[in-house]
């Protein structure tokens, strides 16, 4: 029973392909060294972000770990702002300071980017925390990793969010990876919902590879949340077809698992289904799949040529309502002495 | 300044809370035992019944739980009070107070600044032992985006707690257990008292020597002073007020002035607060020291129980009058 | 179906005595500020840790949280050496450093006294691991109470403990109240041992109050982890006679429900169930808790004729092997500096 | 010296895990990842293959929990080295490292001691944002009872582990990621290589100037003093080598040589290790200083992702000449 607010699956298959495509392009520019330190892809979990954002508001809080393009993607902020971030240029959506892991978005409520695993858990209770001090029935969407679970924050986490009957959604992104450890080597529990259960969270699992289940059964969370606000728990059933970050060839997974995986492909599933139904051309697919290539490309274009912060700017973020010193002056760069201490090292 | 009044240091803390709860909805308290309990310290009491439960907040005992989510509710414009019951145990929530705190306005590009304040008594108080004695001021002194205050004052600890939670930063107001039931004069209730992060005060004027200190180590100095004039030396007593952001023009006036300074902190010596200022005085105003700058701080080793030993080991009247009297007389 | 090793009960009533008489005089000493610091009493709690140790070995491990005098007694520690502790002496447990929260003993296995709720809870898994790589066939008992179930770093032991299927036993003393706050305005669950069952830890509820509960459910535990190790978690429902601590009035308390444990007093029954079945008479019971009561009278007489920890090895104990740094000069006590200080505060 | 050999500092940590490992069965290694993926950083790069699942262990991401667990093992006499992938980490784990590490001994009057290891990668490496690049070091070294040492070389991280693993007290062993690949001389496999904590060296001799460095900071001071050598200035390289205990004597003999410091160090300004190395140094031989002590750390500020911004917040080779020709013509 969806619910009146679902977005146009068309439309959010386009999402999954912008996401897609997107992180093909970064993943390019990594390479080519356009884009530094970690960077994580979500490419093969699109259904999970795409799903729960198509049931809930625009003003509804989003909250995820350092995976988190897909996020401020699906939320809305546009590839240009993240591909920018990516670059490190003034026009990201963190103003270039934030990196990959460090995704905002004000705007679109996209609360982060949190790259110390599990301690933006505490942080989601925190925004639930306020809308339900305020009254307002939104409902706070707190994405997190199968390796997330083993955190202390998460577990005080949990017990707030339900001792204080907060409106928030966990959803564990279980691709059955933490890095090169499986779920089963790290976690001792029959299923993720247990944890849940042991704080009378109410728990369920989807398909997280399947747009529509995630959708309907999220659909459902959120209405029962916006009646009376609760917490609830979701493991999305899901993996990740890239390595954990750039760096990672993922030499402890199967060929035989990645290519069951690989059949089972989100967007190649959402379309099947549109079609079957006649709701989807292949013209229409190849068209929004050009569509969301252009936007990525462009993005690149954006971000190569937007500028870096300024770096009299230096000192303007660390606290807000004015700077407290002065920038520092402006290192040369790869001076001769910087040159040789890389050498030396 | 007639219609001062004397209340004590906890009292000062309580009014400070009342006043700003009261000023802004958007301010809360959240802690263990802050509510039912009125506080382990009696901090809080009469906030539950005043303010009622939705703002003053009782909490399991989850430290980083409840310090995260404060950060999260200040994300969005709440001004959360996060009460540790001492910060021996913000250690366990040390993640969220310098990850997540200080670092979401660079992260962020500007967009998110955390108007948040973390409260408590802080350092050593009496025979707590090892694991209950923690002067945290350096550790979060060392974090850019944190702001740090320790006021030994009832005027100081109304002043700067409500001028912390009007900040739009995270900052800490390190409180002192020893200090709760000490009195001083303050202005009459209806008026605004905000003391400015960031400004040192000259608790006594002398002319041989500046005695910089903060917190517990306040009372210490004003002591110490009075003995040294006997033996006509005139130690001036700099209260710091504020770690983060650090007078230093208040020092550099002070020491321009005397040539000398001993350096008393409640703290650690190692990395402490004392070798931060002394790293600024020699940089700046090198030329004006007439000696060596001393330090008088805890021993470097974990503090026992045992009464004698807990003197041994904490900063005190006679290690701080020994030090004065080596910068004065070397 | 009680274990062979099981002590005799009548030995282990007179320990209930022991530790309740010792505690007693605590209080008295403490209000007559001979102690110093925090210091919690177990009072009405005798049973738990009586009952445990009733059926483990000597040899096993006992770790705990700082309301810690019962531990040690049950393990052995002296009177004397935990009195003088109290006093800050150094023929205390702990030579006068750590105080009543951080009792140790090594040669009776006991493990502390640990202040920092929670935090002691992996240091368990820590002692089960090392038995569990040397092959012994040592069972560890981590007390703890109802309050730091809500600690990360218990959640975080409890999943170490369970993946590495590590013998140990964690022991929730569920008195109803941390401080002042009750188990249901802390704690979302609607049984303690649900969070283990998270952790597909096998619990089970005892009641605190029945030392024959207690020590017939642990001993099957115990049997079962000494078979094969592995982790189990047993809730025992007690109840604190007392305040938290020395300066806690425990007014958040009802005056009905402390009567309604006090009919319930672990010695009480013990003794009843003995002297039903004629394994005690009343004069027997006198002369043990005169003989608790000497012993714990004598005990402050020790600790008082203590020496103090000499001031000359202050250094000692911060890094094993040696002093590395001379001991400061000893300060005059109150120097009139010092009052001077004290009356200015 | 003719049989010294080329290793990386990678390899060189790996030899003193192994040798470790082998030397003593009750060394185990622990930490996420350090097992079957041989190490985030393939430090541990073939332990799992030749010591066994049970001393090689692969942990859940629960720093506070393992490390707590290793506090335990060594409590009774086991000896852990609990490997954090990075020490940004490690702040999840504060409290174990700080409370229980430490404090352990002198709360149980002598009777556990902590032969414990924690190592990882430490500081600023490139790029990683605020909350990836933590140098944690002057928080560590504040607290009593624990052991920190810095390693610039491959020889010296081989020393300083192996020396590290061998103490009956808890050391950080604070690894330096931006140096896994930097390669260094080192005696053969085959020599038993174990370099005493609190033993700085001389890496390079001077006249005019001491440069005091460590871990990443060295080969910065080492380049840097070879421009200077352009200019007429004879830079002595310090690197302390171990920040806790600290070798002042090595500090003064040479300040007494060269009556002019630069410390240039990798973590943030504010009571940062340059602080407390300074105070010693002005409390200690005052009257050898011919001008102020002069520092070199980050900007106080949180570490910015953008490239350029992050260089301009490290320490680097333009700072750090200009404020050894500061000092030297001041
Ligand atoms: C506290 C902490 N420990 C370790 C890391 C390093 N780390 C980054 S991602 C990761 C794995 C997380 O796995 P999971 O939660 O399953 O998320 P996924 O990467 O699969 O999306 C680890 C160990 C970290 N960022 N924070
Ligand atoms: C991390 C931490 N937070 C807070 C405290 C202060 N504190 C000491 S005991 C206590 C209550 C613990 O209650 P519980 O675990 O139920 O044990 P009980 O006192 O009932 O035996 C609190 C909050 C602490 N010691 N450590
Ligand atoms: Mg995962
Ligand atoms: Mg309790």
């Amino acid at each position: 029973m969806p619910a009146a607010e679902q977005r146009d699956e068309v439309e959010m298959l386009w999402l999954m392909l912008l996401i897609r495509r997107f992180e093909e392009r970064a993943s390019q520019q990594y390479q080519a060294q356009k884009i530094g330190g970690f960077c994580h892809l979500y490419i093969g979990q699109e259904a999970v972000v795409t799903g729960a954002v198509a049931t809930t508001r625009f003003d509804d809080y989003v909250i995820t770990a350092y995976r988190d393009h897909a996020h401020a993607l699906a939320r809305g902020t546009s590839a240009n702002a993240c591909m920018a971030e990516l670059f490190g240029k003034d026009t990201g959506c963190s103003r270039g300071l934030g990196g990959s892991m460090h995704f905002f978005d004000k705007e679109h409520h996209m609360y982060g980017g949190h790259a110390i695993v599990g301690a933006h858990v505490p942080l989601a209770c925190g925004l639930a925390f306020a809308c339900k001090y305020r009254n307002e029935d939104r409902v706070t969407l707190c994405f997190f990793g199968d390796g997330a679970i083993n955190q202390g924050a998460f577990h005080e986490a949990l017990n707030l969010a339900a001792l204080f009957k907060l409106p928030v959604i966990f959803i564990c992104e279980n691709n059955l990876f933490a890095m090169g450890t499986s779920v089963e080597r790290s976690t001792s529990l029959k299923q993720i919902i247990d944890r849940a259960e042991g704080y009378d969270i109410p728990g369920c699992v989807v398909d997280g590879m399947n747009f529509r289940h995630v959708r309907d059964t999220l659909s459902e969370v959120v209405a029962s949340i916006r009646k009376d606000p609760h917490p609830a728990f979701v493991e999305a059933r899901t993996y990740r077809y890239r390595g954990h970050s750039m760096s990672d060839p993922a030499s402890y997974r199967t060929k035989e698992q990645l290519e069951k995986y690989r059949l089972d492909d989100p967007i190649t599933r959402l379309r099947a289904q549109l079609t079957r139904e006649g709701k989807l051309t292949n013209e229409k697919f190849d068209e929004l799949d050009k569509e969301a290539k252009r936007i990525a490309l462009e993005a690149v274009k954006f971000a190569e040529e937007s500028e870096e912060p300024p770096l009299e700017k230096l000192y303007d973020y660390t606290y807000a309502n004015g700077a407290v010193k002065a920038a520092p002056s402006l290192p040369k760069n790869n001076s001769a002495a910087e040159k040789k201490a890389a050498a030396a090292s | 300044m007639s219609e001062m009044r004397q209340i004590t240091y906890r009292q000062a803390l309580n009014e400070a809370l009342a006043e700003e709860l009261e000023r802004d909805p958007s301010v809360f308290l959240m802690g263990e035992e802050v509510a039912e309990y009125n506080g382990a310290y009696k901090v809080s009491q009469g906030l539950l019944e005043r303010f009622g439960p939705k703002r003053i907040i009782d909490t399991p005992i989850s430290e980083n739980g409840f310090a995260g989510l404060g950060v999260g509710a200040a994300m969005v414009g709440l001004r959360p009070i996060i009460e540790f019951m001492t910060f021996s145990f913000s250690l366990v929530a040390f993640d969220q107070v310098v990850n997540n705190a200080p670092n979401m306005l660079t992260m962020s590009g500007g967009q998110f600044n955390i108007p948040i304040t973390f409260r408590g008594p802080n350092g050593p108080a009496h025979q707590l032992g090892a694991t209950h004695s923690h002067a945290t001021e350096c550790l979060y002194a060392n974090v850019p985006g944190l702001k740090v205050c320790t006021p030994a004052t009832p005027r100081d600890a109304k002043g700067l707690l409500k001028t912390a939670v009007r900040d739009n930063n995270p900052v800490l107001v390190l409180e002192s257990e020893l200090l709760y039931s000490s009195k001083g004069l303050i202005e009459p209730a209806e008026t605004e008292l905000l003391i400015p992060l960031g400004q040192a005060e000259v608790k006594r004027e002398g002319a041989d020597v500046t005695i910089v200190c903060y917190a517990q180590t306040v009372p210490l100095a004003l002591a110490a002073a009075e003995q040294l004039e006997d033996e006509d030396i005139s130690a001036e007593v700099l209260d710091l007020r504020s770690i983060k952001p650090l007078d230093e023009r208040a020092i550099y006036d002070s020491v321009a002035k005397t040539h000398r300074v001993v350096i008393v902190e409640q703290d650690r010596p190692f990395c402490g607060v004392g070798a931060e200022v002394c790293y600024r005085i020699q940089k700046n105003i090198f030329d004006e020291l007439d000696a060596a700058i001393a330090r008088v701080s805890q021993e470097d080793v974990p503090i026992p129980y045992n009464e004698r030993l807990e003197r041994a080991v904490l900063p005190n009247a006679d290690k701080l009058i020994a030090a004065v009297k080596k910068v004065c007389y070397a």
